[in-house]
């Protein structure tokens, strides 16, 4: 027991020691280049092969190899330069078409319908969608359905001020951009603003009344957007922006989602009720590869994967084991 | 202020992940703060949401005195502190079943019976060249068959009162089949899901806390 | 578009009104007056006024509260037209002075249903059509009441299955109360029960029982806890513990109450004390957190998951599955299910779980209600069976029995508001 | 007469639910009833927090294994209490909302409990790894169809399944992994769904009435008879 705890100290400081080094000492970004980016993907593949063959013989690993191999395999890439090869799908263009097609000084809805637990897919969305945005001079008005959208936009936002290109468009709150923050009601909040936004947003997120943000002063309803944009982690999300903003007043309406989402609005994309669809860290990606930045959505995707790859190798290991042993034990019992 | 948010997110963070290699002090810390601070979490916005925002403001300030039922049923779930007053504390408890009971009764029925058998009753074959055709294509026609046969033969596996033989065990077996291929295809999807929500996490230590990360 | 057109626009149509009711003059001239205040005067070629819609009604919703109007209209002639944008909707409630907007509809949709009505208020409202330039002259409606009606019929479908299937139930309950025994075929999650109950008594550890992470509010919930009455009346019989952590209050109470009978019934009062159940916290993952600890460090030697669970099903199974516990879930949660079935030794597969209780008591009365589900069951087979049927011939043959069957077989099973 | 009354009020109030959907003046009596759920909720925190309390005190005080750990709990109970009952570091003082930004209490729900939830939640990353090694194994039919289907699914999302099969020319295309996956989710999957979700839904009537009728009353602490 002493043992045990002396053992579990000494292991905390070292983490202790690598975090202040981390943090403190190494302050520069870390990068693979794709020389060494490629050596770790032959060497992961070869570990895997060894784990294989050592299965075959008769040597079972267990749950914890399984977790050291997901964790790194969702680690490693984040420093990767290598990106693999993304294929835009229609939808994904039809987006990134869509906001092409809208003139300079165009206003742009944009309803963050989601919280922390869903912003690795949703929030590279939103990163790219403010870049496209702004890069174009269209204006953006935030709002939530969620309690913490607009959290999570002031966030996507901050991210984007930081690119260099955009910093030098000395975009300003109020004029360039507002966050009308969060308001409850789900889609009858989408219903009310179809007659009038200020009756649903008396202030913005930081308390500015309505009228005095020059961005919004005249926008009445849905009739004064030229395009809105939905990031949606369920209910309420994008099928009621649809059922009620585009069935009923007629908004041009693109939506991101979660990978889990995604196939439900496959329907109403056919039916062109959605402009463009982005659906999980894959749509992400492939936004980013559209508008032609590399961001977290490529960033993740490699690692999303190179993690989906592990799984499926070690279903393929599982089997191999359950099947020889099998084997065995039928040659045990002749 | 922001250093301190970041530090402890991430002490937190890495201290239930230990938990992957085994238990630990540092999980045992991360849990036991987990669980107090949570505990007082839900309490509070229980307490400022319901028992102020609702009996409070509804009772004195909207006059809404029919909110004192609820309010007389939680004196008397306290009761069950009293030594003798444990009986009454059933009271509240047999309203609540009742009403779920009854509630869920209702709804239960109305959305998932009588919507899930209304979704089913799909054509066979539709009429669109002037003569009976596959609906749409063979492929779609297939589907509808299979969604029916498969609805059939699941609703079969799950009869009690009947024993599982003969071509009764067999579409019983084939039902539940079918249910593991639904079990199948969620797990696989589901599978995609969670992956990111590792990612994020990983970002979090290694982008937004040792600024390692591009 | 210029956005102060929009904001002046009630202000335009107050004018409008008052014009129109004062002067003889026709409305689309006051419009075209109004317009010329901002475009140059006398050119009436510019601005396109669309034909207002026809029949314009307003009909109270049938068998509601009265909280409904049904607006309804022909289109106009103009609908078609590229310029043309939609139909503006207002009401004005008896006692209130003005016409308020209620919604806006585009092009082609001809009805337009108030949600917000009161009952016994009169309601009159006003259509317009407009385009990007002009606005048609309004047509208003006649009053209209919504009334709070006593009985939805609409719902008689509701009422007529309902009580064929719960009449079903209670027919066999009742019919077993007169002592015929039926056969109830096994189900293996159950049988398991005993078995892994012993295991645990043979190997001196305790039992965990998780009934969800629901509050009594769930129905879930309460199918746990009578399995939970079911399960501690076998374990009062052997000298083990029950570790039952909770999520939520409420089901803190009824779990103890629960046990407590339970061991009084096995005639071993004295065995039972409080701390068997306890309450963590109400939060999702902390609970989860906490139970994890809890089992790695009790090691119980069964684990039982009966509720309703969420994503923290695997996070359970998985932690129950690395301490070698033989596992028993059961849930109604769909998409939990999978995680249950892959990690765990037996599942009660949603109607299983509230079967279970009935299953385990085997008492002829809670037996005869799972006969009742068959029929249940076997009900919604030939009403699908039907309805397909009724959909296929509907569209192969030409004949007005099979479209009134096809109505029928489908009004029976659709909810309409 | 203490067992009677339970009952009583089971059966009144389960049927006037029932009955209440068909008359509209009584149909939102199911919104009263959850306004009730939640103010009795709020009471019953009493019997939790106090439970809570109790148990952790009761380690500390008899020194029971890691009694150390449970003073971080109580601790961190109390703490998050009188943050949020107190509104300590509020910005906006007593009267503003309780979690407005800046306040000790919605720092301590950033710091502290979304960090950790939010791990928590994505242990589950690894989790789903290790089920689908251990359990994805053709031991028997039902787990090789589980197996077939899940595989199908996963490698229908991954670039892997969309070029291993691309070579199958488009008139058997149904056999492409990527439409085989949608095909799987839309025709097998849903019957399964369905009769799932019929059974659920006649398995809580069965349930309900049995409830209601007093038929099962182990909840109740009441033995059946």
């Amino acid at each position: 027991m002493r043992q045990n705890l002396k053992w579990e100290l000494l292991v905390y400081l070292g983490i202790l020691i690598l975090a202040i080094i981390f943090y403190w000492v190494i302050t520069e970004p870390i990068t693979f280049s794709p020389m060494v980016s490629v050596i770790i993907v032959v060497l992961i593949g070869l570990t895997l092969l060894y784990i294989f063959v050592m299965t075959i013989r008769g040597q079972l690993f267990g749950r914890r190899t399984v977790f050291l191999f997901v964790g790194v395999a969702v680690v490693l890439p984040l420093f990767m330069t290598i990106s693999q090869t993304i294929k835009l799908s229609p939808e994904v263009k039809e987006l990134h078409d869509a906001v092409l097609e809208l003139k300079p000084g165009s206003k742009v809805l944009v309803s963050f319908d989601y919280d922390p637990p869903s912003a690795p897919e949703l929030q590279p969305m939103a990163e790219t969608f403010f870049y496209l945005c702004l890069k174009r001079d269209l204006k953006i008005i935030i709002m939530g359905l969620w309690p913490q959208g607009p959290q999570q936009a002031e966030m996507a936002m901050q991210a984007v001020m930081e690119q260099p290109d955009i910093a030098a468009k000395n975009v300003q709150y109020g004029i360039d951009y507002v966050n009308l923050g969060f308001q409850t009601g789900n889609e009858f909040v989408i219903q009310r603003m179809g007659t009038s936004f200020r009756s649903m947003f008396n202030s913005d997120y930081y308390g500015t009344p309505y009228d005095s943000l020059p961005l919004v002063r005249n926008t009445n309803n849905f009739s004064n957007i030229d395009f809105s944009f939905n990031l949606s982690a369920g209910y309420p999300g994008t099928v009621e922006w649809v059922q009620v903003a585009v069935d009923r007043y007629g908004v041009k309406l693109g939506a991101g989602n979660t990978a889990v989402q995604a196939p439900q609005i496959y329907a109403y994309l056919r039916a062109g009720q959605v402009k463009g669809l982005l659906g999980g860290l894959n749509g992400a990606a492939e936004f980013e590869k559209a508008v032609g930045i590399i961001g977290k959505g490529t960033k993740f995707m490699v690692s999303q994967s190179f993690s989906h790859v592990i799984v499926i190798a070690f279903i393929i290991i599982g089997n191999a084991a359950f099947f020889l042993g099998e084997r065995r034990r039928n040659k045990e019992s002749l | 202020m922001e250093e301190i948010g970041l530090w402890l997110g991430a002490f937190f963070t890495l201290g239930i992940i230990s938990f992957l290699y085994k238990d630990n002090p540092w999980y045992k810390i991360s849990e036991s703060v987990f669980v107090g601070v949570s505990a007082g979490y839900w309490f509070i916005v229980s307490f400022w949401d319901n028992l102020y925002g609702k009996l409070f403001v509804g009772v004195f300030e909207n006059q809404d005195y029919i909110l004192l039922v609820g309010g007389v049923f939680g004196v008397m779930m306290l009761l069950r502190l009293l030594p003798k007053g444990g009986w009454i504390s059933r009271w509240p408890l047999a309203f609540i079943v009742g009403a779920i009971s009854g509630f869920y009764l209702m709804n239960y029925f109305s959305s998932n019976v009588m919507k899930q058998v209304y979704s089913t009753m799909l054509p066979l074959f539709s009429n669109e060249f002037g003569e009976p055709v596959f609906s749409a294509s063979v492929a779609d026609s297939v589907g509808t068959i299979m969604v029916a046969v498969g609805t059939f033969a699941g609703l079969i596996y799950f009869f009690f009162s009947k024993e599982h033989k003969g071509v009764f065990g067999g579409a019983a077996k084939f039902g539940i089949w079918v249910i593991m291929v639904t079990f199948g295809a969620s797990f696989g999807y589901t599978v995609m899901s969670r992956m990111s929500l590792l990612i994020g996490r990983m970002y979090f230590i290694f982008g937004e806390w040792l600024k390692l990360i591009e | 578009m210029i956005d102060s057109e929009n904001s002046n626009k009630s202000a335009i149509f107050f004018v409008s009104i008052i014009l129109s009711v004062f002067l003889p003059v026709l409305p689309a001239i006051s419009q075209e007056a109004v317009d010329s205040a901002d475009s140059s005067a006398g050119d009436p070629v510019a601005v396109f006024v669309p034909e207002p819609p026809r029949n314009v009604t307003a009909v109270d919703h049938n068998y509601d509260r009265g909280e409904n109007v049904d607006v309804s209209w022909d289109l106009s002639v103009d609908d078609t037209s590229a310029m043309f944008l939609g139909y503006d909707v207002y009401r004005r409630a008896e006692g209130e002075g003005e016409f308020k907007l209620i919604g806006t509809v585009p092009a082609g949709v001809d009805t337009l249903q108030d949600r917000s009505t009161k009952a016994d208020t009169g309601y009159v409202y006003k259509v317009v059509a407009r385009t990007a330039q002009g606005e048609a002259p309004p047509v208003i409606t006649e009053r209209v009441v919504p009334d709070l009606e006593m009985v939805n019929f609409k719902l008689w479908n509701v009422f007529l299955i309902g009580l064929f299937v719960s009449g079903a139930v209670i027919f066999f309950i009742s019919h077993a109360k007169r002592g015929k025994k039926l056969f109830i075929r096994k189900i293996a999650g159950l049988e398991a029960i005993d078995d892994a109950i012993g295991r645990a008594t043979e190997m001196g550890r305790s039992i965990l029982f998780i009934p969800g992470i629901n509050d009594m509010d769930d129905v879930q919930t309460i199918a746990g806890i009578t399995i939970l009455g079911r399960v501690a009346r076998v374990v009062a019989d052997y000298e083990i513990s029950i570790n039952m952590p909770v999520a939520r209050s409420i089901v803190l109470a009824t779990a103890r109450e629960t046990i407590k009978e339970a061991y009084a019934s096995a005639g071993r009062p004295d065995s039972y004390n409080d701390d068997m159940v306890r309450y963590i916290t109400d939060e999702q993952f902390g609970y989860v957190a906490a139970v994890d600890g809890i089992m790695v460090r009790d090691k119980p030697a069964t684990c039982f998951y009966l509720g309703a669970f969420f994503a923290e099903s695997l996070i359970l199974a998985e932690t129950g599955n690395s301490i070698g516990a033989i596992q028993i879930a059961g849930t109604a949660m769909p998409a939990q299910l999978p995680f249950f079935v892959a990690a765990c030794d037996f599942t009660l597969i949603g109607e299983e779980l509230f079967a279970a209780s009935a299953y385990l008591s085997n008492e002829p009365r809670q037996l005869g209600s799972l006969k009742g589900q068959d029929v249940g069951k076997l009900a919604a087979m030939v009403a699908i069976a039907l309805g397909m049927l009724g959909t296929t011939f509907v569209e192969i043959w030409d004949s007005s029995f099979v479209d009134d069957f096809n109505w029928f077989i489908h009004r029976l099973f659709s909810i309409v508001s | 007469m203490k067992r009677q009354v339970p009952l009583i009020i089971t059966f009144i109030v389960g049927v006037v639910l029932i009955v209440s959907v068909f008359f509209p003046r009584v149909e939102g009596w199911n919104e009263d009833f959850s306004i009730f759920f939640d103010i009795i909720a709020v009471f019953a925190y009493f019997l939790g927090g106090g439970n809570l309390i109790r148990v952790h005190l009761d380690k500390v005080n008899k020194k029971k294994r890691d009694w150390g750990f449970s003073i971080v709990t109580l601790f961190g109970f109390l703490l998050m209490l009188a943050a949020g009952l107190f509104k300590l570091w509020n910005p906006g003082g007593f009267t503003a909302d309780v979690a407005a930004t800046g306040s000790l209490f919605q720092l301590m729900y950033d710091w502290i409990f979304n960090p950790l939830g939010a791990t928590m939640y994505a242990l589950l990353a690894f989790y789903v790894a290790s089920a689908s090694y251990r359990a994805f194994r053709a031991k028997n039919r039902d787990a090789t169809i589980l197996l077939i289907a899940s595989f199908v699914i996963l490698l229908g999302r991954t670039p892997l399944g969309v070029y291993a099969t691309s070579w199958i020319p488009e008139s058997f295309s149904l056999l492409q992994i990527p439409n085989l996956a949608i095909w799987i989710m839309t025709s097998p999957n849903l019957a399964g769904q369905r009769a799932i979700m019929i059974g659920i839904a006649l398995g809580v009537v069965s349930m309900s009435l049995r409830l209601i009728l007093g038929v099962e009353r182990t909840h109740l602490g009441a033995g059946n008879e």
